[in-house]
């Protein structure tokens, strides 16, 4: 097995050719731009939400496969969720692909990012969805990492 | 054969990454050290460390005839009047911006031009921009063409009277593209316009002559010339240099100081304020030394083989795209491969142990041309050969694989 | 004992000069490198070496960890509020020249003024003099007494609504005083003025603390501080980083470039354009780990130990003068002696072996109020010791014995 | 012998003590000042020429022993020379003190300056007052070495 299989795994290479929720959405409430001027990623995170629930989710942009595995797999995930699940949610996924320890797999597919960690300067595209997530739901427009 | 067992002057390339031999195809980036330069850094701080030209003591005058023994090396290496010519900086971009700001922005008024050109890196940009929004003046671009060249007849168009300046690369970073800078430079003072040329991707090439090449100012930074990080030159014909304003203040670029009148010093040191990178420039002339002993214009055309060799291999390769396609070329391909994006090809590149860049490489008006965000790109030095290059292939092979 | 084998740590002072074993008392100039300094170059080119930030492959992640790495060791050791507020830069020459230009330079108006102190170094008073002559603006001067101490009632006659920055040495180079800096940041402060502290002369002498200390802008040259050459630091404060302009162009410190808009980049990288001095950078976070574990205090106090046997052993000479005699001071020793110029001094200490350095110390307006021409200056650093001075006033006596 | 001797050989030390011609010249022709800012050394020469031929040379002003002894000396030599000589003493004299080849010794007193070489930080010591001189006999009247 060669080291790269640990980040390009089958589910991550698979949402990259297919990714899921990928398009506008006609009605929403939420909205935010990501973009790492660094190496061109772009996503946009369109939501609807029911209250303090997310309803629909959808997301367009182009990137490497991990900004767009990772955008499509957050899309999956955060549906039916409340704001503070997906914050904690977050949290969690950001310390997955950033700490040096070990963490605890309640993450679900997220999980599969771990392997991020090991390539630093991938990181920001592993996240760049998930900030431009948390910026939508704060009700902010553009956000931008590098 | 010059190049055979060339890898072993680079200890950095003994290493396995990811469990392969380093391959290392990012020398654009920064050129690796042969043991000479190391070892130069090692000696200096071992044996003669002091500060310069203010010092009796031995280690003083050692560090002192060191340091400018090395400004005479690259007088020669690039063929300058005098060693005065030769001012010590961080790299190239402090030398643009000391061009910008020392001699420049003073001639600069309300709606004045400078002319660069699309493929410069940021370094050639910004600087001119700082200077263009400060002045209100206006920065007036070269086009290039689909293969990665100038267009140069829209030069004559560009120039006129209230061209002030020109500044061009020699040789590009993200295309590979060797400049036609004779001509440029011809048309720029046949207009009576100042000249300077970017070289930090050239001197480590090319010969180069600036007595033949009569640019007004040139510079390059020692990392991609095989020296330590931190240390670069900006050459200036004396004359010009004479006549301009420094750029930082203090120690070693001042005759005298009251607080009334200081009187700055002569040329290059005026332009040396503070203790300098001296085991930096001292490292430089080592490296310089050691190509020199090599000989440019074998470097020249040995890499030039490898450029070949290279892009004919990745042509056969139906989904890769090469961009930047110009006739003339030094040590760099940038391409792109249908529907895998630059960084996911370095990382995995980097897995069999080959490193290579991805990303804008600091041209982004070049990744705007091509409406790309990214490319990968590999370029060639002189402890590169075939064999780098035919691992290279194989790996992007796998990587089409993966993602297909 | 602590500093008892420290001399073994520093492998340039093995060596003979002139016979003699050096004995190095310049380290105000420049300090001697640790062997852990010169192998982190070492390992950093023959391991590690890559360009930083962009790069997707190992060499890249491990060189830009590396670098970020020392400037959290840089954060700590000053005690900074968070690594956002600690440039690169090539020294306390740069550093001063930065925040002459981004800071000071927008905000003045003619006729507005800046204090320094009689004491500064050339670079604390050529930056300044630089932006006052092109805003027509005043460069104002606390004076020192006899002692080499600053006059500091002065101070609140000099404060005035024109006064918009002050910039003062932590500890004067030519002097050896250590400077009341937080009397004269309460001062700045009660009167909404900012200030900057060079602390060239400071960080490797004394503890500090940026959060108590509260200085707006604080700055140190690597090289003496165990470092290499041509690596230095910025400290400012990060509301105010944040609001400056940058000072150089270049590769990144922007976010996006197009030729219309460029997007400059967050702080700190903002003010570091191009490729940095990352191996000194490095080798920096080396040399402040070094001296971490000796600890700072027990350096203050080696050091000050030092400082006052010396310094009754030269009282002891007749024909001797000490030029400075603060109550407070750190590791500087200047002195004349009647009727031989420093240079000679200087020049015979050499033929003993003993490196002092003989001349103005870039502090010029010292020299003329105390109406000498230079001085010789002995300065101090850990790997000192009694023997020595003890060596230092043997010399000096033969010396004495020469021209009478 | 330290290594010193040959520098500050009893000569230039009595010369520096005991400087010959050190006053200030009621009648000259030729003028000029040195001065070495990075050292503070500082030279005045005064010449009063006869035709082609110095007939009267003095100096005054401050430095170490090297530019005393070496401006004390240089007024001893140049009396009753003429400018071709001069300019030939000035050329001799100046390899004598930079050049790394042995020098022919036909510099009479002079000579004793040849240790300077191995301190080429001092080498602007030796030369200042020459360089003064040569500006007096060009007209100019001021001049900096660093
Ligand atoms: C063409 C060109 N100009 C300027 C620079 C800036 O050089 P440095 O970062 O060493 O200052 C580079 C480096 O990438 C370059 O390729
Ligand atoms: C007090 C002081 N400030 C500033 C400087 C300038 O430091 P650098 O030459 O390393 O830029 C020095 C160095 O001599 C110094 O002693």
């Amino acid at each position: 097995m060669n080291k790269w299989d640990d980040l390009y795994l089958e589910v991550i290479l698979d949402h990259n050719k297919n990714p899921r929720n990928n398009h506008k959405l006609e009605k929403h409430t939420h909205h935010a731009d990501g973009h790492n001027p660094l190496c061109g990623d772009r996503v946009s995170i369109n939501i609807l939400m029911d209250g303090e629930t997310v309803k629909e989710v959808s997301f367009t942009g182009s990137g490497c496969a991990i900004s767009t595995a990772s955008a499509s797999i957050l899309t999956e995930t955060i549906k039916n969720k409340n704001r503070t699940e997906i914050k904690n949610l977050f949290n969690d996924f950001h310390n997955l692909v950033t700490s040096e320890n070990e963490v605890e797999k309640k993450l679900g597919k997220l999980a599969i990012f771990e392997g991020v960690k090991k390539y630093p300067a991938r990181v920001k595209c592993a996240t760049l969805s998930w900030h431009a997530l948390m910026a939508a739901l704060e009700g902010e427009k553009e956000i931008t990492t590098e | 054969m010059l190049f055979e067992n060339i890898k072993d002057d680079f200890p950095i390339l003994e290493q396995e990454i990811n469990g392969k031999k380093l391959v290392y195809l990012d020398s654009a980036a920064t050129t690796q050290k042969p043991t000479e330069v190391i070892n130069s850094l090692n000696n200096y701080y071992t044996n003669n460390n002091s500060n310069i030209h203010r010092g009796v003591h031995t280690l003083s005058q050692r560090a002192t005839k060191d340091y400018e023994q090395s400004r005479k090396i690259i007088t020669k290496f690039i063929g300058a009047a005098s060693s005065k010519e030769i001012v010590f900086v961080r790299g190239a971009t402090e030398a643009i911006n000391l061009i910008a700001n020392s001699y420049v922005k003073p001639l600069l008024n309300k709606n004045d031009e400078i002319i660069i050109s699309q493929m410069e890196h940021h370094a050639n940009i910004v600087p001119w921009q700082m200077i263009c929004e400060e002045k209100k003046a206006k920065l007036r671009i070269i086009p290039i063409d689909n293969n990665g060249e100038l267009i140069l007849e829209e030069l004559n168009n560009l120039v006129n009277a209230k061209t002030k300046f020109i500044s061009v690369n020699h040789v590009s970073n993200s295309l590979g593209t060797i400049n036609p800078i004779d001509t440029i430079i011809k048309v720029a003072h046949q207009n009576n316009i100042r000249i300077m040329i970017d070289g930090a991707q050239a001197v480590q090439h090319l010969e180069i002559d600036m007595k033949k090449m009569d640019a007004d100012f040139y510079c390059f930074s020692g990392h991609k010339i095989y020296a330590p990080t931190g240390i670069g030159v900006l050459y200036g014909k004396k004359e010009l240099l004479e006549k301009m304003q420094p750029y930082q203040g203090g120690g070693d670029m001042i005759k005298s100081v009251t607080f009334e009148k200081t009187i700055y010093n002569d040329i290059p040191n005026r332009f040396e304020a503070g203790t300098p990178n001296i085991s930096g420039a001292i490292a430089l002339g080592e490296a310089i030394e050691y190509i020199t002993q090599i000989g440019i214009h074998n470097i020249t055309k040995y890499e030039n083989d490898l450029l070949n060799y290279a892009t004919s291999k990745l042509k056969k390769i139906n989904e890769i795209k090469i961009i930047g396609e110009a006739k003339e070329k030094a040590g760099v391909i940038s391409f792109v491969i249908d529907g895998i994006h630059p960084h996911d090809i370095g990382t995995i590149l980097d897995s069999h142990g080959i490193a290579i860049r991805a990303g804008h490489h600091c041209t982004q008006p070049v990744m705007d041309f091509y409406n790309i965000p990214a490319t990968a790109r590999a370029s060639f030095a002189i402890y590169n050969d075939k064999n780098d290059i035919d691992k290279l292939i194989e790996a992007i092979r796998k990587c089409i694989e993966v993602f297909s």
